[in-house]
């Protein structure tokens, strides 16, 4: 039984640590304030430290740490509240190339985004919804892409999209350079500014297609992969939140004593950390079948996500609960993790879609 | 039951349909002003309106006639509020003062003073801000520690408010202060009010979440206040704060922000192979209980108004409809996002649906939650007033302020 | 403004409750040991005081008291646990009768009904699931009825039974006399024995058709008439229960202060508290439609019955919770409330049902 | 990460199965024991089981060789625990002796009385039960008010215990007395061990909600314990105590009932239109919700596992499976009755889905939420111990205990 990380990932957890502290302190302010959706100094540095290839073999230029060690270091990149876009490239980007690039494709570009000089992000949205084959407008005729995507997360930062299209009726992925012609991009207001989030208009623009990727389930596949990781992240947001909630409780005075020794906060908290644990441990399960590449990989990542999103959405709101009127101004960090934690919630598929998919997970294995 | 009024208050809902159909304009589609702040030409429209309304007799509508009002009852303020809510007119600029604020100097300052202050106030020409809350001082409101010491015949202040609406347009304040540390945290306070232009007297906006700013704080640096603009004796500031607070239950408001019926038409809206998402289970089961609450709490209003029109005053248990409300519209901004998937992070007006209320709501709904009482406040009052069960144990009521913990 | 029940309501509201508190103490409890799902003694006495008749007009031998003095009576039978038939009578057999009974079926059941002497029960459910149009198989033919009832509250107990039937396919009402040839009955085990639950078996008895109840929107029609005095008998309940976890929670001493003292149960009372008024408003704006007939009639219902099935199940768990151990022995009333009240949840429809009609009436209104 | 045992875990594992399938038959099928009674033929089955377990040295795994156990460690007893769990075989009968009270009498008894103690118990021959909680001490165990009052070198014991798991069928008891109330609570209390069929001594069962009777009330009329029987100094019972619920920690078992399995198998089963319950979306969104509590729960117990297995000891975050698994229950009973609509009512085992396991669950989930501590206390110690936030205010830390209100 040996249910927990390595003690080698243990050692990255706590370099992770220790580096975004003293680095990444301010920046999701910064980004917030700045409305740069990006904080680009600390992402050169989190990728010269190697993070963006945690997970990609070094044979392409990754620090093969594996998937458990992609988890480790969301976990802490969720906590610092990091304004990089470490889940499009590390999460999403990398893992597409790598299950279903071409030789040639993984080659070009996995030592690339390793090295932090290739930002994705993913262009499947058109609109509001679920992630679902019948909503994917976009085509691929001739080898160019048609269509408007909208939101696409870290859209106006990217170098590369990896644009969801259809081709002749059937779905696929396509590798987009987003400073060539026939593309055009703006970033949107959205409820985390520190976060870039954009529309991606295609008019025209060439797609390479990776070749691997057939039809709406590679798509949702590529999802399931990508939501284990992001569970870590919120995970890091929601402990941060909640021990941001602990520490103010217990320095804050009311009634001539400190607001954590009345009970409606005490149950309050503790149910934050209950809700918190049990993302927790199904998100360990997550890691264990990503890198096992398990036969339960959909349950486990539908799972992890599930319970993700509620304990950071918890942990957040009631981080700003706890601080009371403090909780609600600009000033106070609060709303940072509020803000990030709907961000997440969303980035991926929301919480109806997670539900869906787990279910039907269970039912499909139920039945086999 | 019946919903009519009665003769004399259908005669009253008609006298003021028609005084606001001569004054006003009637709103022409639904207005949401929830989460937007208060700026300079929304207080001119305001002192406006507010002097149209004393001039036709419908400032200070249960206020004593010797006072300026109009003598009426409660009731008649619930129909002229019903009322003037379904015209376009600015709102949140004098309720503090004239609900809370000039009441209490009603009640405590001399005869001079208090006709001084009170018609002006009631015109619209003047405006009044209530500084109780502190940075140490929020759901604990009596452990402020603005102090107030005696200098001749007047007080010198030094400290600092916060969560005051309006101060930054305000012209006076009434400003709760402690007189006396060295006795428990109840005794030593005094209650004054202030010209806020005042020198020493520095008003900051607070920023909120969502981006609005509905509150300040206020700085006194060594402010002066002549003894003769202290309400109460010295040491009975907590009871002179207690009248003021009492007239804020009164005043609740509705929060505003998308409800059960934005929430459905966002859902009939979202069409999945054909179906509108308002048909698939899980989005009809929470419907329900949002209707359930929402109308719950209209009906709620209902029975209140009720009791209002046989006489009786609304009591504690008025605490419903915040701690019901607020919880609900985060619930709702979060499940109106979740149904939109990732396009919900869009917060352009221009882009999302209900030009981005559920966004704002998820940003806004959080205040609603803490100011004007927590909901753990809340829940206490409840249990406390209404159930009458025990208040929680208390290690402050004795002791001397200054020998307590910050 | 007048959204109060009347003085002369709150007189009958007052001498019901001096009545109950004198009479039906331990009648839940009596029936629940001795298995008897029924109080006889204590329905005799009710209808002699003309509470069974009280919605039915002074010319059919009612006392006239309209929808809202049901609504009132039905709120007080609800407090005192009362072991009677009064739902299946008065909510669903007088009004059953009223709306789609022939002149000479009215003249010879309601008196009867209102004197007592008429016990009724509505035979619906044929086994597990919702009340749905094709869930009814049980047929009329030739004026007999053929099928099988389970369960039928008060089947056991009862003298006639309206029964859900389909002749020549189409859904109708139909009295059957219980103790004619043709019907077997039998009490099942459930789990609130204080209520007589049983299944019914039709084997040719004979059915008189209720000429004015065409199709299923008939049954349904009847539901909300009594789904509205029944929230009035759950909020009852709920409101008993409440009270009987504060007075608890006042007496209680812990860590040497009374439990109520403590925020968990502060709070958990308040909760409960504002469960029982939200639907308390609903049940009032249920009363007023009920009475008028008004065209919100169908919403009134399923919001009144949606939140009382939430507040009294909430009312009556969280009173075990408050009383500890106590709590969950059988001595202690505090499960009496609690069965009650999932017995009440279940009886007329379950929350989902309500919650889809909810809607759809809403949607219909919308649409009109 | 991988599930599999050590090389070390691996051979004892073998080991255990080859004396259970020696000894004992598989399950036949899943089985469901929560909410059953213990009745004699239950106990006898499991002194003979006991006396099995003793034999082929799997009783007190983790004991000491020299007090008759293994020396083994505490993953080898989770081991033995999870494969003798997949067989067919008693329980509840010699946890909490085993468990909670001979560990104590081993601490603290002279060395012939425990020797006399513990071999028996070890080998099922005799019972043991744990005598602390009575009707004015639940929560506060500390607030007993049992009387042992020193009569020469006996004590006479006077007063009632409360929810005695066993306390029937029991041969012995550890008690929890006070011997002197005029000091502060949790200073007036002794230790005792007695034979429960001492004289004056006598056992009620309690019925509970869902008709079974797990828990007793044992009252005690001048019974006579001598002073060798005293566990720790006098006065210092509540140590004593504490290192008796210590133990309590590590035996905390799971509840049994229906789960996220179950209620996807009744939805399934039950067809709408020609379509399973279980495409309702409502249905999945909360099927979804209990999927992730119940495998959370399975995950964090694998997490314990292998805190345990590098030579950690559980702590006080092993609370989250009981205030989660208790409400979830509760849950699950009301939902999938709500599913069966009128149909649930019925709870005749032969009619109901599952043999009535969720009309069943309803009835004894509420026990789930208070027996073994509250969800208030649970949530009181995640806060304090896991959290590190201090305690409720204590009103009762200083003064005498007679002088307390009751």
């Amino acid at each position: 039984m040996n249910f927990e990380f390595s003690e080698e990932l243990q050692q990255v957890r706590a370099e992770a640590r220790a580096f975004l502290k003293a680095n990444a302190a301010g920046s999701a302010r910064r980004a917030l304030e700045g409305n740069t959706g990006f904080d680009r100094g600390l992402w050169d540095q989190i990728a010269a430290l190697g993070w963006v290839g945690a997970a990609i073999p070094e044979e392409y230029g990754g620090i093969g740490l594996g998937a458990e060690g992609l988890c480790v270091l969301a976990d802490e990149i969720g906590a610092s509240l990091a304004a990089v876009p470490f889940s499009s490239t590390a999460y999403i980007g990398a893992p597409a190339l790598l299950a279903y690039g071409s030789e040639a494709q993984k080659a070009a570009y996995l030592p690339r985004i390793a090295a932090g000089e290739q930002i994705f992000c993913l262009a499947l949205s058109e609109g509001n919804g679920a992630p679902r084959d019948a909503a994917v407008r976009t085509e691929v005729r001739g080898g160019k892409v048609y269509g408007s995507k909208i939101p696409v997360i870290d859209g106006a930062i990217a170098h590369t999209a990896i644009v969801v299209a259809r081709e002749a009726g059937e779905i696929g992925l396509y590798l987009v350079d987003l400073n060539a012609v026939g593309v055009t991009r703006e970033t949107l207001e959205s409820i985390d500014p520190a976060r870039d989030t954009s529309r991606l208009v295609f008019d025209g623009a060439v797609g390479e297609k990776l070749p691997g990727a057939v039809g709406f389930s590679a798509v949702q596949l590529l999802l399931d992969r990508a939501a284990i990781p992001m569970a870590f992240e919120q995970i890091g947001g929601a402990q941060a939140a909640l021990e941001m909630a602990r520490d103010y409780a217990l320095g804050r005075q009311a009634f001539g004593r400190a607001i954590a020794s009345f009970q409606a906060i005490k149950h309050k908290l503790a149910d934050v950390y209950v809700a918190i644990e049990l993302a927790r441990s199904n998100a360990y399960f997550g890691a264990w079948a990503l890198q096992a590449d398990a036969p339960e990989l959909t349950e486990a990542a539908s799972a992890s996500r599930v319970a993700a999103i509620a304990a950071y959405e918890m942990a957040s709101a009631e981080n700003i609960q706890t601080h009371g009127g403090m909780g609600f101004t600009w000033e106070f960090d609060c709303h940072l993790y509020y803000r990030r934690a709907k961000h997440l919630s969303l980035a991926l598929g929301a919480a109806p879609y997670w539900k869906d998919r787990l279910i039907s997970a269970v039912e499909q294995r139920n039945a086999a | 039951m019946d919903f009519s009024d009665t003769v004399e208050e259908a005669g009253f809902r008609a006298e003021v349909v028609a005084f606001l159909e001569a004054n006003a304009k009637r709103k022409s589609s639904r207005d949401d002003d929830a989460g937007e702040g208060i700026d300079d030409t929304l207080v001119a429209r305001a002192k406006a309106w507010q002097g149209k309304k004393a001039a036709g007799g419908f400032a200070g509508i249960t206020w004593p006639e010797s006072w300026g009002g109009r003598g009426g009852n409660p009731m008649q303020q619930v129909i002229f509020n019903q009322e003037e809510a379904k015209f376009d007119l600015p709102r949140g600029v004098f309720e503090i003062g004239l609900g809370m604020c000039v009441p209490t100097v009603m009640s405590y300052a001399d005869a001079d003073t208090a006709k001084a202050a009170v018609g002006p106030a009631l015109r619209g020409e003047t405006i009044w801000c209530q500084l109780f809350s502190e940075p140490a001082a929020g759901s604990d409101v009596a452990g402020i520690r603005t102090r107030a010491e005696a200098d001749g015949s007047d007080w010198v202040i030094n400290g600092q408010k916060i969560w005051t609406s309006g101060a930054h347009f305000s012209d006076f304040g009434l400003l709760l202060t402690r007189t006396d540390p060295a006795v428990p945290k109840h005794k030593g306070l005094s209650m004054f009010w202030l010209d806020m232009k005042s020198p020493g007297v520095e008003v900051r906006r607070i920023k909120q979440i969502a981006g609005t700013s509905n509150f300040n704080e206020v700085f006194f640096t060594d402010v002066r206040i002549p003894d003769s603009q202290r309400l109460g004796t010295v040491g009975d500031g907590w009871k002179v704060a207690l009248t003021t607070l009492m007239h804020e239950r009164l005043a609740v408001g509705t929060l505003g922000g998308p409800d059960f019926t934005e929430v459905l038409e966002l859902a009939r809206s979202m069409t999945v192979d054909g179906v509108p998402a308002s048909s698939n289970a899980a989005v009809r089961d929470r419907l329900a209980d949002w209707y359930v609450q929402s109308k719950g709490l209209e009906y709620t209003k209902l029975r209140t108004l009720t009791a209002l029109s046989r006489g009786q005053m609304p009591g504690p248990e008025a605490s419903i409809f915040k701690v019901v409300s607020s919880v609900k519209l985060q619930e709702i901004a979060n499940f109106a996002l979740d149904l939109m998937d990732s396009g919900g992070l869009v917060s352009d007006p221009a882009l999302a649906p209900k030009r981005a209320a559920f966004q704002q709501a998820l940003l806004y709904s959080p205040a609603g939650r803490i100011a004007g009482g927590t909901d753990e406040i809340l829940k206490n009052i409840i249990a406390e007033r209404v159930l009458g069960m025990p208040g929680d144990i208390r290690v402050d009521r004795d002791r001397p302020f200054n020998q307590m913990k910050v």
